[in-house]
């Protein structure tokens, strides 16, 4: 499976991309997180407000119940704040 | 159209190329996002746009099919930077043409109000306290909501 | 800042121009109005834009200071050419400039919407069923009333 | 009185500007209005329908009670459609 990290996430978990091979039981995004908290301390500082992380799979935003795979593409970053520069 | 792209873009050269030799248009909405110098009174010396490559284009694509099912626009354009900007830079630039300017200033609106909620874009911003990334507004996503379909 | 002129106008370097130098604009929205080439179902060969001289300025410049009193914007500059325009010439330019661009969409369209209804402008169109004065629009006296204080 | 005509109040008088002296009984708008249509036909024919006559006196928008004297800037036309090309 192949991870992304964007901004902040990025910088605790301290890479933007990884390859990981989660075991069977992780089935969904909700499982794929908490996995993945236990994977580093970084991992962990970065995951542990889930009101403040996002989840795409394949380019799409999805919700924790949304199943992943090994051959999905799974991005994790915070909330999005792109635009223009005006509050 | 969409592009997203590390180098400048010059606002006027693009109306006029999206709208060159069409006689239809009655009104052309553009909107330029700037970075600011100031952001919850800290000092901005330089902000980076980090973005997700791939699917923001996705995104943005889908955003103006979007904009384009709503409204009945002759032409549109979204461009977006990513990288280092200073204040003063243009960050994002939308174009919205159509017969009738309610559509051009609605879908304009609509627009940026998705790009600051969907589009996967990150803002650090290096202010004289520090590096900072910044939040999202619950602002924005109020300005988003409005566009929400029921 | 506002202008009456008979020649064309270019809305790039016009944007430009108005925010030079400046570090404290986040956004700013640009409506540029255009010639269509169908008017009510007849075609436009071309179209003669009559105005007062002296009364334009004067409400044009009334039109701004309100909308600068009514929303905090950091520059606005109307242009409104006059004289024989063919489709796809530019008519009018309303460039508005706020550190929010909530307010700088907003009074982009207030002022445009009272352009169409109170600045001293007529229009005659030459169609290919002979040339005729253009008509006020109910709809506009509709669009220019939602900003009416109460 | 300085008396100036747009579009096809304009046309159909027949002149853009015309100084014309009217008696001491056009006090406002509504007798100058009235005095107006009886100088010639095209003045009659420009403002037979009042509900489409607009008037400015010194550059400002005015109603027909407003008063008017002799060395006023009276203008005629018909309502404004400035603005873009757009309907």
């Amino acid at each position: 499976m192949k991870l992304l990290y964007f901004a902040w996430v990025r910088s605790r978990i301290g890479t933007g991309e990884e390859a990981l091979h989660p075991p069977p039981e992780v089935r969904d995004v909700r499982t794929l997180l908490e996995w993945l908290k236990r994977q580093s301390p970084g991992h962990a500082e970065a995951l542990k407000d889930m009101s403040v992380i996002r989840v795409a799979v394949n380019h799409e935003h999805v919700s924790l119940d949304y199943p992943v795979g090994p051959d999905d593409e799974v991005a994790i970053f915070p909330p999005v704040t792109g635009g223009s520069g005006e509050p | 159209m969409i592009r997203v792209q590390r180098d400048d873009f010059d606002p006027g050269a693009e109306l006029d190329r999206l709208i060159a030799g069409r006689h239809d248009i009655g009104g052309v909405v553009s909107f330029v996002g700037l970075v600011r110098d100031m952001a919850g009174g800290a000092r901005i010396n330089a902000m980076t746009l980090e973005h997700y490559p791939g699917m923001t284009e996705k995104q943005l694509a889908a955003i103006e099919a979007e904009a384009n099912r709503r409204w009945p626009l002759s032409a549109s354009l979204i461009v977006h930077r990513y990288g280092r900007l200073e204040p003063g830079d243009r960050i994002v630039l939308v174009i919205t043409a159509s017969a009738h300017r309610e559509a051009a200033f609605e879908a304009c609106r609509f627009l940026i109000d998705w790009l600051k909620t969907k589009a996967p874009f990150w803002k650090l911003e290096d202010t004289d306290r520090g590096a900072k990334w910044v939040a999202a507004d619950a602002k924005d996503d109020a300005a988003a909501a409005r566009w929400e379909e029921r």
